[in-house]
């Protein structure tokens, strides 16, 4: 059983949709939305036109689901979608192709771009066109459970790390607790310091949260890879630990597509409305800070500016909660011109990071050159955000271009100027 | 009935100031230098007066009465009577053979050098059947006449282009005196009827330069149609100001504002109306009250009723209807079609594994 | 075939087709894309103000921050021509009168001087469009045939009506004919191409609003 | 209701202001008038056939002024010569039989052309003093042009 190009025309013409029709009938090829991405800008290549990226779909489109697209295929006017296509269309579409959303935003005759790169990105998947990073994370997520490959051991031990750190117990599979934590392959690798912060913040506002041993990874690389069926198995084992330990809110941890896949793409996956909630912990602080709860002791004092991450901010909706949390907690946090909705990508979203080819490497290198100006022009040594992958990202290119600009985590920061 | 025009002129009690005013104005009216008007009085006062034949065909004898003006005998009369008119049905004495024989005479004793005049058609169906005088086809007498004129002067639609009798269905195939008379050079002064001024303009002008006068692309005197009625319409500024009158009596109307909207086809039509205006300068259908019907344009009768507005569309939702229904029906097949295609793909999804990751 | 014949063809069988045409078109293809349905949204909405399908539909007319510094001229010469469309359409005295004709609605209309200065400003932002469209590197690499088809198509009513109002060149019959012709062109073309994004805007824009909308963020 | 009774206030498109095409006309006068004291020759221009708004006209009527001279001739409407404030330069209305003004010209010449009485009518003139002279009252013409009389006779 293995991926064929029929079973990518096929996939496809299960996603294609109303809006999708409607988009690509819309198109009138005015190139704006190339001056919103800024694989565009930044190389100024035309072929990064995000329209561009889904010729495929839109030809998939128009021979199978409209009259005249019939009969130009009929008649050869319209040639069909070709192997070798997509395979040169993998570039444009996963290396190139951040999902960060900016696009959508911009095209002024609304056209949701990024909704159209994920449904491609189905297509290409079955197809086999899809980057050997991005395959691999998907395997070692099915079948170990992350896309490192830890496993609960490799877990329990950073947790017994933690709670001989903070000297605070962290429950695992206990049921009827407010929140069930998930924690990304990323923070339990580079970030433990993530999970001790969040055992003060909850210590401190007295909410009871617990781990599941058999759902502890957040994300998603069936999303990223752009196959339901995948991301179906691996959003079903939050779901079923979530409701096996009844607990309310399920916490989505400082990652990406984790907030996407699990808290607006897991209902549609497994077909149902969940009967718990999903929040982001920025979610959560903020709703502390706002009852009070979450007091900073002191400040940190060096100026900084705030990255906020696409697929949690623009793209998840999670726009205003982060700002008032740096405020509280920086001394001068600088406001960067494009901010919230309108920020720019760190070049490494929606699976983009996990592509280790030289191409690929040197392109995200390129693409980072708009957040270098944004750091340059803010003229601050540090940078805070709150998803792991963009922190890696922006460290291996800040290495790249020898800058000596610190990346911090909020959630960490919250934590170490926390009143005892 | 020979010798020169000043003569009789004088007899019917026109002095000769009168004629060299009429003289001058007929130059400023075809835009003539005033030395021309001069001229124009010298060569009509002592030209030989040519002979003219006037043959009538598929006519109603509307633009005979308005040339020859009958109904109020005028300096334009007189100079009617400056050619010395030998053939014509109407106004001669003569009838039957005695005409005939006239008519032979002339043009043997004329040959080369008499102006044809025709009036009215020629009708080709049931070759030439359709209208005949002393048993003989309007085809042939043309023919045969055109052969030994020196020019040709088409008067009115029908001469010019078919007018009336050529309108749709056209039962005698009816065509013009061009599209029989192919060697001579033709003149057209078309109108239904034509302008009395412009046959003296053309007369007057051949007379005094021994040429016809300058003529557009449809073969009119530039003099006279060389503008359109709407670039020479008193009216104009309602129509630059979008004030039109909506039905005859209504406000606008009244106000005198611009029939545009009541099917004018001022606009597309090119004579001179608008300038020399019909009856002696009394009015013209414009400041009467009526649109321009464009008559004086080929083809005028089939060119959309006269009541519609030029820009309006004849009736453009007439196939809306139909073409809704069938553009409903071809989306809708088109969407069951999809759906089916959709459905069943859905339906023959297997589910991916990471095997199918792979090539 | 002359001058007022021609007129009268195009003012009447002709009209007829390409209304006729262009009815048929656009409702097959509004079906034909729009039937294809769309899943509902199973996740919680989250309600944020502003941020609905209707208000995308009108905000999406405006530049988002820091793009008009990016393309000026894709949006000045897209707002100016769009504009100025829309007024010598609608409100020049002998359009209103047709649009009178057809539906019974009317309204006062601008002074044709003013609407001649407008015509001559669309038609310069038209042609300043489509310069850019060739020396842009991103709109040419995307452009195909059918965007210089559709610009040319959109351009000529514009001219023709213009040199017929002005009597240039060619004599008012014939200008108008052309000029009626030209727009018959367009209208026979809209649905099958580019241009249908007169219709389908209103649902891409409503489509991003709501997916958008649904996840509080307010495109 | 006579045409005149429609209330039409005309707003001619050039009434507004001068087109500017008359001034030049004064000096093509001045060469007019020059030839006509060096070589004795007439000239006219005609106002009709060029682009002069009614102000235009009117300017240029006030412009050139009022003679001593007046003449009004009555044939086939009424026609007026009047001498303008420069000797030799004549404004010459013609008017058809509703007074409609069919033509106007300048005429620069001692005398306008169409005052001057011509060869053909003195003739014709004195013909008429003859009969006047003679006896019997029937042979005596009631005019030189008598309308009635000439069109009994054959055309």
């Amino acid at each position: 059983m293995s991926a064929s190009l029929e079973k990518g025309i096929h996939a496809l013409k299960e996603v294609i949709d109303a809006p999708i029709a409607s988009y690509f009938n819309s198109c009138v090829h005015c190139g704006l939305c190339a001056e919103a991405c800024l694989f565009y800008l930044e190389t100024g290549d035309p072929k990064y036109t995000p329209i561009h990226k889904l010729e495929p779909l839109r030809r998939v489109y128009e021979q199978e689901y409209t009259l005249l697209g019939r009969l130009k295929k009929w008649t050869g006017l319209s040639k069909p979608v070709t192997d070798d296509e997509l395979d040169q269309w993998q570039e444009l579409v996963y290396d190139s192709c951040t999902m960060c959303g900016r696009c959508s935003l911009v095209c002024p005759v609304g056209n949701d771009i990024v909704y159209m790169v994920r449904k491609l990105r189905e297509g290409m998947a079955v197809s086999g066109h899809v980057p050997d990073g991005i395959k691999g994370a998907a395997k070692r997520t099915v079948e170990i459970g992350g896309p490192m490959g830890l496993k609960w051991p490799a877990v329990a031990n950073v947790i017994k790390k933690a709670e001989e750190a903070t000297g605070l117990t962290i429950p695992v599979d206990q049921a009827g607790a407010d929140y069930l934590v998930l924690l990304s392959s990323m923070e339990i690798v580079n970030f433990p310091e993530y999970l001790e912060a969040l055992a003060k913040i909850f210590n401190k506002a007295g909410i009871t949260f617990t781990l599941a041993s058999d759902a502890f990874e957040a994300t998603n690389a069936g999303i990223q890879i752009g196959n339901s069926d995948l991301a179906r198995v691996i959003v079903s084992r939050i779901v079923d630990a979530a409701e096996r330990l009844k607990v309310n809110n399920v916490l989505s941890p400082e990652c990406g597509h984790a907030y996407m896949a699990v808290r607006w793409e897991g209902p549609n996956l497994i077909g149902r409305p969940y009967s718990f909630k999903v929040v982001h912990v920025l979610e959560l602080l903020d709703e502390l800070r706002q009852k009070g709860v979450l007091k900073v002791k002191d400040k940190f004092k060096e100026k900084l500016i705030l990255h906020d991450p696409c697929q949690i901010v623009r793209r998840g909706g999670v726009l205003n909660a982060p700002e008032p949390l740096v405020q509280m907690v920086a001394e001068n946090y600088i406001p960067v011109a494009d901010k919230q909705m309108w920020n720019w990508c760190c070049g490494g979203g929606g699976g983009a990071s996990a592509i280790h080819t030289e191409e690929a490497e040197a392109l995200r290198a390129k693409a980072f050159g708009i957040k270098k100006r944004q750091i340059e022009d803010a003229g601050v040594k540090t940078m805070v955000t709150f998803c792991a992958n963009c922190r890696i990202v922006m460290e291996e290119a800040i290495d790249h271009y020898e800058m000596d600009t610190q990346l911090l985590g909020l959630t960490e920061l919250l934590a170490e100027h926390l009143e005892d | 009935m020979q010798g020169s025009l000043i003569d009789s002129l004088a007899r019917q009690g026109i002095t000769r100031r009168a004629f060299l005013k009429y003289c001058a104005m007929l130059a400023s009216m075809m835009a003539l230098p005033p030395s021309a008007g001069r001229a124009m009085a010298e060569a009509m006062a002592t030209a030989r007066r040519p002979s003219v034949i006037w043959l009538p065909f598929q006519e109603c004898t509307g633009c005979t009465e308005s040339i020859t003006r009958s109904h109020s005998p005028s300096i334009e009369g007189m100079i009617f009577d400056l050619i010395s008119l030998d053939y014509q049905e109407t106004l001669m004495a003569a009838a039957g053979h005695q005409a005939e024989e006239a008519l032979h005479a002339t043009m043997k004793s004329n040959h080369g050098k008499y102006l044809l005049i025709v009036d009215g058609s020629i009708p080709l169906g049931m070759n030439g059947a359709y209208s005949c005088i002393a048993g003989r086809s309007n085809v042939d007498l043309l023919k045969e006449t055109a052969s030994g004129a020196a020019a040709i002067v088409a008067m009115g639609s029908c001469a010019s282009y078919g007018g009336i009798p050529k309108a749709n269905p056209n039962p005698t195939g009816a065509v013009s005196v061009s599209d029989l008379v192919k060697d001579k050079p033709i003149v057209n002064i078309p109108g239904c009827p034509p302008i009395p001024v412009v046959m003296t303009g053309v007369l007057a002008h051949y007379l005094t330069f021994g040429a016809l006068p300058e003529l557009d692309a449809k073969g009119r005197p530039k003099a006279f149609f060389g503008e359109t009625i709407h670039d020479r319409c008193y009216r104009r500024p309602f129509y630059d100001q979008g004030k039109f009158a909506k039905t005859f009596d209504d406000e606008g109307a009244r106000r005198g504002w611009c029939l545009f909207e009541l099917g004018c086809k001022g606009p597309v039509t090119y004579n001179a109306c608008a300038t020399v205006k019909w009856n002696g300068g009394t009015s013209w259908p414009v400041e009467s009250g009526h649109g321009c019907l464009g008559c004086s344009e080929p083809d005028f009768w089939d060119g959309g009723s006269f009541y519609k507005a030029l820009s309006m569309p004849a009736d453009p939702l007439k196939l809306g209807g139909a073409a809704a229904v069938a553009g409903a029906a071809a989306g809708v097949a088109v969407s069951v079609a999809n759906r089916v295609k959709k459905g069943a793909a859905k339906a023959s999804h297997e589910k991916a594994t990471l095997a199918d990751l792979e090539k | 075939m002359d001058a007022l014949q021609f007129l009268t063809w195009v003012r009447g069988p002709g009209l007829d087709i390409a209304v006729g045409i262009f009815v048929l078109g656009v409702l097959w293809r509004l079906i034909e894309i729009y039937t294809l349905g769309r899943k509902p949204d199973l996740a919680e909405a989250r309600h944020a103000a502003g941020a609905s399908g209707w208000h995308t539909v009108f905000r999406r007319s405006l530049p988002p921050p820091g793009m008009m510094k990016r393309s000026p001229v894709s949006y000045i010469g897209g707002y100016i021509f769009h504009v100025g469309l829309a007024i010598i359409v609608f409100l020049f005295a002998p359009h209103i009168l047709l649009i009178t004709n057809l539906t019974g609605l009317s309204w006062p209309g601008l002074p044709s001087q003013f609407v001649d200065l407008v015509t001559v400003v669309t038609m310069a932002a038209m042609i300043v469009v489509l310069v850019d469209r060739i020396n842009k590197p991103a709109k040419r690499f995307l452009s195909t045939f059918e965007d210089w088809f559709t610009w040319a198509v959109t351009f000529l009513p514009v001219l023709t009506g213009w040199m017929a109002v002005q009597h240039l060149l060619l004599p008012y019959t014939l200008m108008l004919a052309i000029h009626i012709l030209t727009v018959e062109i367009l209208l026979i073309v809209l649905p099958f191409t580019k241009l249908f994004h007169a219709f389908t805007l209103i649902g891409s824009r409503w489509y991003n609003g709501r997916v958008n909308g649904q996840r509080g963020v307010p495109v | 209701m006579s045409l005149d009774a429609i209330p039409v206030h005309v707003v001619n498109a050039g009434e507004g202001g001068l087109s500017g095409n008359a001034p030049p006309l004064l000096r093509e006068l001045l060469t007019g008038v020059r030839r006509l004291l060096s070589d004795a020759e007439p000239s006219s221009i005609d106002l009709t056939a060029l682009p002069l708004t009614p102000a235009d006209l009117d300017w240029l009527r006030d412009t050139l002024g009022q003679g001593e001279v007046r003449v009004t001739l009555d044939a086939n409407g009424e026609s007026s010569l009047d001498e303008t404030a420069c000797p030799g330069v004549w404004w010459v209305t013609h008017r058809n039989e509703q007074g409609a003004v069919v033509a106007q010209f300048l005429e620069v010449a001692f005398v306008p052309e169409l005052v001057r009485a011509q060869v053909e009518d003195i003739r014709i003139g004195s013909a008429y003093l003859e009969s006047l002279m003679s006896e019997n009252p029937s042979a005596r013409s009631t005019a030189p042009y008598d309308e009635e009389a000439a069109s009994c006779r054959d055309l």
